[in-house]
C-alpha cells in the first residue's frame, strides 16, 4: 500500500518532470512564478535538479550504501569534465566517448584511493580528509597546469546544434538528457542496491567486522564503491561541460561543489536509492528561487563602498539595512543550505524520505 | 584428513605488557560441541579472534580442515567453512532481520532470490521467521543473538564459533537457545563455544578446554572438568568449600 | 541509607533490570554477586547516573536522587569506583586523586582527606608522582578507590574491583574495601568472585538475567547450593 | 642564495605560531569532545570581522581586539557547542561530522551575506614595518602574531596542567567515564572546551589581521591547515600542535620557493598530510593531551 502510493507519486513527478520543457513558456506558468523567472530559468532549475539528483545519487553509492564519507567527489566530477573536454578540443573525439573515457578514468582514481585510504584502515572523518586533500591537490594541480588551461580553464568550441557533439542551442536537449541521466542514475542504483553487491555494501556501513565474519572482503568492497561511484560522478561531469561550455577548477573541483552533493544525499536519505534525488528536488529549488529573488544583490550599492563612503553614521546604517534586505553579499542559498543540513542532523539524522515515510506509518497507526 | 576440523597449537597473544593467551592448544573434533570456558578476563574473546583471523597470533600455529590459516583475513576464512559470532553483537542495526541473515547467505549465492530462500530456511530454524520483517536494531538483547548465530548459520559454516550466545538471557530464551545449537549439530556443523552459563557447558558439550590467566588449565569432559579443584579455583576463588568467615 | 525500589535501566532501547528493589544498610558491606552479563554493572551504573533510570525509584538518605545528573549525585555522597577502573591514564597518581575530589565541597577538605586515605594506602603515595597508565593492575585499582574516597564518599559503590587481579592481590584489596567499611564507609559492591566477596559482606544478593534471584547474609549464601549451581550448573 | 633559503625558514616561522594556535583549538576539540570540527577553520573570519570593525567603527588597534573580544568567542563556542554539538554527541561520526560541516556553510554565509565576498584590509600604520635579520626581513606584525599566539598556547598548556578545571578537561579527554564517576560535569567541561577552541581561532584570526586579507572564505583552507597540522602533530596532541604548526609554516614557505609556483606550495602540505594519516596516524608525538 505505502509503496504503491510511494511509486506513484514518483510516476506523477516524472510526468511533470517529461513535461515541463512543452508547457515552460506557457502563460500559466509564468503567471505563477516569481518575477524574474522566466520559463528558460524553469529549465534550467529542472537541469540543475537533475544533475545533482543524479550527482548524489553517484556520491550515495560510496557515502550512502557504503557509508564511506567522500567530502571530495568534486574531483572525480573535475576528472570527468576534463576528460572529456580535452579529448574533445585536443582530438575531436564527441563527448559520448569521452565521458565513458571520463568515467574510466575517474574508476581507476577512485580505486587507487579508495585502496591507499582503505589498505591503511582509514574510516570517518580521516577517510573525508584524504578525499578533501586529494580534491584540494587536484585543484591546485589543474590551475598549474598548462594542459587543463590553468585558472582560465577550458572553452569547449562552439558548433551548431550537434548530437554527435553534445552541443544545443537551446535548453531542452540538455533538460532532458540531464533527465535521462538522474534516471539512470536511479535505475544503477537500485539494481546495486537489490544485489549481493548491494547488501555487501551496506553490511561494510554497519559493522566490517561482522561483515568480515560473514565471509564479505570488505576492502575490495569498498574499493569497487569507490571506483563505481567515481565513474558515475565523472559522467555528470561531462554532462557540466558540455551544457556550460566553459570549465575552470574553482568551479568544478572547489570543495562547495563536493560538500553539495553529500548535502542533497544526506538531507534526501543516504542509503536509500530515492534519498538523494528527494534532496536535490527539495533543496536545489530553494536554493536557485533564493538566488533569482536576491539576484537584485548585485546591482545594489557595494558593501566596500558603502563602508569606505563619508555620509553620517546614522543614514550610512539605513544604507546598509537596505542593503541586507534586498540580499546583502548574496550567500542566501548556501546559508539556508547550511541551517537546513544542522536542522536535519539535529531532528531527522536519516534523512526526510525516511521522516516522511515514518510520518505516513504513524499517520496510518493513529 | 584428520578427525580434527580444527587445531591451534601453542598460540599466544601479547597485549604491551600482558599476556592475554599464554601458549595455548586446542582440537576440536568434527561434529563434536566444544566449551571454552574461564572466569571473566581469561583471554577467551582474544582466543577467538585468534582463530576466526580477527587478531594474528604472535606464535603458534592454526589449522583449519588440515590447511594453516595463520594470517589469512577473516572473510577468507569464512568462505573456508569457519565463521564466528561475537560477544558484543554486532548485527547490522539498519537492515532488518531477513536482510541480516541475507547477508550470511551471500557466501554461498550470489543470487537475492536463493539467499531469501536459504535466510528464510535459517530463520525457521532457529524460531525467529516471524520477526523476518523487523528491523535488527530494535531487537532485544534475546533477538539480537538468535539474529547473530542465524546470520553465521546462513553462511553454511563446517565450523562455528559462537561467542557468549547465551550470556544476559532470561533461562527460558536460554533453553530455547539450547535447544537452537543443538539443533545446529544435529545439521552436521561442529561448534567452538565460549559460555559463562556453565548449564550449557554441561548439558551441550562433548570436550570441555578451560582457561584461566591466558592459558589451558584444563580439558575433557564437561564432568572431569567440573570435578578439576583447579577449575573450582578459578570460578569460586581458591578457598571454596572451607567455611566461610563472614565479615563479623 | 540507599533504597532502590523496582528500577529498570538498560542501554539504548535494550532493556538489561527488570525491576530490581533492595537495600544498602549504613555501615555495611552489601555485595551483588551474578555472572557475566547478569546486570551488575548497569545496576552500579543506573545508581551513579551513568544509564538513566526508567521506571521506578532510588532514594539516599531519604532524598529521591534517579533525576540528579552523575556530578550531582557525586556531592551528594555516593560515588562509584567504575568496572576497569577508568582511571585517567596519562594523568599522574596525584592529578588522579585530585580529579577525585572534585566536587566543591571534597575539594575543600582535599589535603585532609589525601592524608586519610594515603595512610590506609601506602602503595598509592609511593606511587603519586607517576603516571597512572605505567601501574600494575592491583596497583591501579588502590588507586581507583583512592579515588572514590577523595570525594568523601558516604556511600562506595565498586564495580568488579578483582577484575584481572592474581588471587594474591584480590585478597589485599578485599581486605583494603573491609578497612574502608570499618572507618566509616557504607560499601556496595559488585563482583563475580563469589567466595572471597561472600567472605567480606554483611548481606548480598544474587543477581540472574536482569533479576535478584537470591539473599542472605554473607555467610548464609556462601555455603548455599543454589549459588554453586547458578555458577557452575552442577 | 643562501638568503632566500634563510627568508623562507623566517616566513614560516612567522606564520608557524599562528598556525599553531588555530590547530590547538582543533585539536582540544578533537581531544575532549571527540568531535572533528569541519567548521573549525571558519571561525577564523569571525575574529577577523570582529577586529575589522572594531578598527573601522571605533578605531581599535586589533592587537586590543584580539583581546576584547575573547568573551564573544568564548561565548559563541559555547552555544555552539550547547545548542549544537552536545545535542549529537552520542549520533553516528557521519552526523557529527556532517552537522560541522553546515556550521561551517553557515557561518561563511552569513559572513558573506552581511559582508559581501570582497576582500577586506586592516589598514595599521605599522602594516608593512619590517627589519632586517642576516639580510633576511621580518615583518613585525607577524612577529607580533606569532609571539602572542605562541603566549596563549603556553599559557593554555599551563592552565590545563595546573589548574582543578584544566585536570578535569584532560580527565574527559582521556576516560569520560571515569570523568563521570568523581563528579565531573562533563557536559560544561565540553561547553568550555569548545569556548576556548573558538577563542584560540578567533583570536588568532584577530592578529592576522594587519597582514592578511579578510574574505569570508578564507577559513576553508585553515580548517585543512589546522587539521594537518593538528595530524602531524597527533590527534589531541597540544605540544605536537605548537610544533607542527610551525613545521606546517616552514614546510609551506619552502614549498613556496621550491614547488615550480607559489600556489602549489600547499600541494606539499596536503601531501605530506595523506602521507601521515597513512603511514603515521598517531602523527610525531602519539596522541595524548597535553
Amino acid at each position: 500500500m505505502g509503496r504503491s502510493v510511494g511509486f506513484a507519486i514518483y510516476g506523477v513527478i516524472g510526468l511533470i518532470c517529461i513535461g515541463l520543457p512543452f508547457f515552460a513558456e506557457s502563460d500559466v506558468v509564468v503567471a505563477v512564478m516569481p518575477p524574474g523567472l522566466s520559463g528558460s530559468t524553469l529549465l534550467h532549475i529542472g537541469i540543475l535538479i537533475f544533475l545533482f539528483g543524479y550527482l548524489a545519487t553517484s556520491w550515495n553509492v560510496l557515502g550512502g550504501f557504503c557509508g564511506q564519507l567522500s567530502l571530495g567527489h568534486a574531483a572525480f566530477f573535475a576528472i570527468g569534465a576534463y576528460t572529456s573536454s580535452l579529448l574533445y578540443i585536443h582530438f575531436g573525439l564527441t563527448p559520448w566517448v569521452g565521458m565513458l573515457a571520463g568515467a574510466a578514468v575517474a574508476a581507476v582514481v577512485g580505486y587507487g584511493l579508495g585502496y591507499v585510504s582503505f589498505k591503511y584502515g582509514l574510516k570517518g572523518p580521516f577517510f573525508a580528509l584524504v578525499t578533501i586533500a586529494f580534491a584540494e591537490i587536484l585543484r591546485l594541480l589543474m590551475l598549474y597546469w598548462d594542459f587543463t588551461g590553468g585558472p582560465l580553464g577550458l572553452l569547449i568550441p562552439l558548433t551548431e546544434d550537434s548530437w554527435s557533439d553534445m552541443q544545443f542551442m537551446a535548453k531542452e536537449p540538455y533538460y532532458y538528457m540531464a533527465f535521462g541521466l538522474m534516471i539512470f542514475g536511479i535505475l544503477a542504483t537500485a539494481k546495486i542496491g537489490s544485489s549481493r553487491f548491494g547488501y555487501y555494501l551496506r553490511a561494510i556501513r554497519e559493522s566490517e567486522e561482522a561483515a568480515e565474519a560473514l565471509g564479505i572482503h570488505s576492502m575490495r568492497n569498498k574499493m569497487h564503491a569507490a571506483a563505481i561511484s567515481a565513474a558515475m560522478t565523472a559522467l555528470g561531469g561531462t554532462f557540466y561541460a558540455q551544457y556550460t561550455q566553459y570549465i575552470v577548477p574553482d568551479d568544478v573541483v572547489k570543495i562547495a561543489l563536493s560538500i553539495e552533493i553529500i548535502l542533497f544525499a544526506v538531507i534526501g536519505g543516504s542509503g536509500l536509492v530515492m534519498g538523494p534525488v528527494v534532496g536535490a528536488f527539495i533543496l536545489v529549488p530553494i536554493g536557485e528561487m533564493t538566488r533569482v529573488i536576491f539576484s537584485t544583490a548585485a546591482t545594489g550599492v557595494s558593501f566596500v563602498a558603502l563602508v569606505n563612503s563619508d555620509i553620517p553614521a546614522v543614514e550610512k546604517f539605513a544604507k546598509y539595512l537596505d542593503y541586507l534586505a534586498s540580499g546583502g553579499g548574496g550567500g542566501l542559498a548556501l546559508l539556508l543550505y547550511g541551517a537546513i543540513l544542522i536542522f536535519v542532523c539535529l531532528v531527522m539524522p536519516r534523512g526526510v524520505l525516511p521522516a516522511l515515510k515514518s510520518l505516513q506509518s504513524w499517520g496510518k497507526k493513529s | 584428513m584428520s578427525d580434527f576440523i580444527l587445531e591451534a597449537t601453542n598460540i599466544s597473544k601479547r597485549f604491551g605488557g600482558l599476556v592475554a593467551v599464554k601458549e595455548a592448544s586446542i582440537s576440536v573434533k568434527r561434529g563434536d560441541i566444544v566449551g571454552l570456558i574461564g572466569p571473566n578476563g581469561a583471554g577467551k574473546t582474544t582466543f577467538f579472534n585468534m582463530l576466526s583471523g580477527f587478531m594474528p597470533a604472535d606464535t603458534g600455529e592454526i589449522f583449519f580442515k588440515g590447511k594453516k590459516i595463520n594470517g589469512m583475513r577473516p572473510s577468507n576464512i569464512c568462505k573456508l567453512g569457519m565463521t564466528r559470532t561475537f560477544q558484543i553483537v554486532k548485527p547490522f542495526p539498519e537492515l532488518t532481520v531477513l536482510e541480516n541473515v541475507m547477508i550470511g547467505a551471500f557466501n554461498t549465492t550470489s543470487s537475492t532470490t536463493d539467499a531469501k530462500k536459504i535466510a528464510m530456511e535459517v530463520l525457521n530454524l532457529v524460531g525467529y521467521a516471524s520477526y523476518a520483517d523487523m528491523s535488527a536494531g530494535s531487537l532485544t538483547v534475546a533477538g539480537r543473538k538468535r539474529v547473530e548465530v542465524a546470520k553465521a548459520l546462513a553462511t553454511k559454516p563446517e565450523l562455528m564459533l559462537l561467542d557468549e550466545v547465551l550470556a544476559g538471557l532470561t533461562p527460558t530464551e536460554m533453553w530455547s537457545m539450547i535447544d537452537v545449537l543443538g539443533k545446529v549439530r544435529d545439521q552436521g556443523v561442529t561448534v567452538l563455544i565460549v559460555e559463562h552459563v556453565m548449564a550449557v557447558i554441561m548439558n551441550l558439550c562433548d570436550q570441555v578446554f578451560v582457561l584461566n590467566y591466558g592459558e589451558k588449565i584444563a580439558e575433557g569432559t564437561p564432568a572431569e572438568v567440573s570435578e578439576n579443584p583447579k577449575v573450582l579455583e578459578a570460578y569460586l576463588g581458591d578457598d571454596y568449600g572451607k567455611p566461610a568467615s563472614g565479615a563479623n | 541509607m540507599l533504597s532502590v525500589k523496582n528500577i529498570t535501566s538498560g542501554y539504548g532501547d535494550v532493556q538489561v533490570l527488570n525491576e530490581i528493589s533492595f537495600e544498602v544498610n549504613p555501615g555495611s558491606i552489601m555485595t551483588i554477586i551474578g555472572s557475566n552479563g547478569a546486570g551488575k554493572t548497569t545496576t552500579i551504573r543506573t545508581l551513579a547516573g551513568l544509564n538513566k533510570t526508567w521506571s521506578g525509584s532510588i532514594s539516599f538518605e531519604g532524598r529521591d536522587i534517579h533525576m540528579l545528573k552523575p556530578h550531582e549525585r557525586v556531592a551528594s555522597g555516593i560515588v562509584m569506583v567504575p568496572e576497569g577502573r577508568k582511571l585517567f591514564p596519562s594523568l599522574t597518581v596525584e592529578e588522579n586523586l585530585q580529579l577525585g575530589a572534585f566536587h566543591p565541597e571534597a575539594q575543600k577538605r582535599m589535603e585532609e582527606t589525601t592524608e586519610e586515605v594515603l595512610e590506609l594506602f601506602p602503595r598509592v603515595r609511593e606511587r603519586l608522582g607517576q603516571v597512572a597508565g605505567t601501574l600494575s593492575g592491583g596497583e591501579q585499582q588502590m588507586v581507583a578507590i583512592s579515588r572514590g574516597l577523595m570525594a568523601r564518599p558516604k556511600l562506595l559503590m565498586l564495580d568488579e574491583p578483582s577484575l584481572g587481579l592474581a588471587p594474591i592481590i584480590v585478597q589485599q584489596i578485599f581486605e583494603l574495601i573491609a578497612e574502608v567499611c570499618r572507618r566509616g564507609t557504607t560499601v556496595l559492591l559488585v563482583e563475580q568472585n563469589v567466595q572471597k566477596s561472600l567472605s567480606v559482606s554483611d548481606y548480598a544478593v544474587v543477581m540472574e538475567n536482569g533479576v535478584l534471584t537470591l539473599s542472605g547474609t554473607g555467610a548464609e549464601l556462601a555455603g548455599n547450593d543454589e549459588v554453586k549451581k547458578a555458577y557452575l550448573g552442577l | 642564495m643562501l638568503t632566500v633559503y634563510l627568508q623562507a625558514l623566517i616566513s614560516g616561522l612567522l606564520i608557524g605560531g599562528v598556525f599553531s594556535l588555530i590547530a590547538v583549538g582543533l585539536t582540544l576539540t578533537f581531544g575532549v569532545m571527540k568531535i572533528k570540527n569541519f567548521a573549525h577553520g571558519d571561525f577564523l573570519i569571525v575574529g577577523m570581522y570582529f577586529a575589522f570593525f572594531c578598527h573601522l567603527l571605533l578605531g581599535i588597534d586589533p592587537y586590543l581586539s584580539a583581546l576584547l573580544g575573547i568573551p564573544l568567542f568564548f561565548g559563541l563556542g559555547w552555544i555552539i557547542q550547547n545548542y549544537l554539538i552536545n545535542p549529537v554527541l552520542s549520533a553516528p561520526e557521519t552526523i557529527k561530522i556532517l552537522i560541522t560541516v553546515g556550521i561551517s556553510l553557515c557561518l561563511q554565509n552569513i559572513a558573506v551575506f552581511l559582508f559581501s565576498p570582497d576582500f577586506q584590509r586592516v589598514q595599521v600604520e605599522y602594516g608593512t614595518a619590517t627589519f632586517d635579520l642576516f639580510g633576511a626581513s621580518v615583518s613585525i606584525t607577524r612577529l607580533i602574531a606569532t609571539s602572542i599566539a605562541v603566549f596563549i598556547v603556553v599559557a593554555l598548556y599551563i592552565f590545563l596542567m595546573k589548574t582543578s578545571i584544566g585536570r578535569a578537561i584532560r580527565a574527559c579527554a582521556e576516560e569520560r567515564d571515569g570523568a563521570l564517576a568523581v563528579g565531573v560535569n562533563v557536559d560544561r567541561i565540553y561547553l568550555i572546551a569548545l569556548g576556548i577552541a573558538t577563542s584560540c581561532v578567533c583570536i588568532a584570526g584577530a592578529l592576522m589581521t594587519p597582514f592578511y586579507t579578510i574574505s569570508p572564505t578564507v577559513g576553508v583552507s585553515f580548517t585543512l591547515t589546522a587539521f594537518v597540522v593538528v595530524v602531524l602533530g597527533g590527534l589531541g596532541n597540544l605540544k605536537g600542535a605548537l610544533v607542527g604548526g610551525f613545521i606546517i609554516g616552514v614546510v609551506e614557505s619552502f614549498g613556496e620557493i621550491l614547488m615550480p609556483e607559489a600556489a602549489l606550495k600547499q600541494v606539499a602540505t596536503f601531501a605530506i598530510f595523506i602521507l601521515i594519516l597513512l603511514f603515521r596516524p598517531n602523527g610525531l608525538f602519539g596522541t595524548k593531551l597535553a
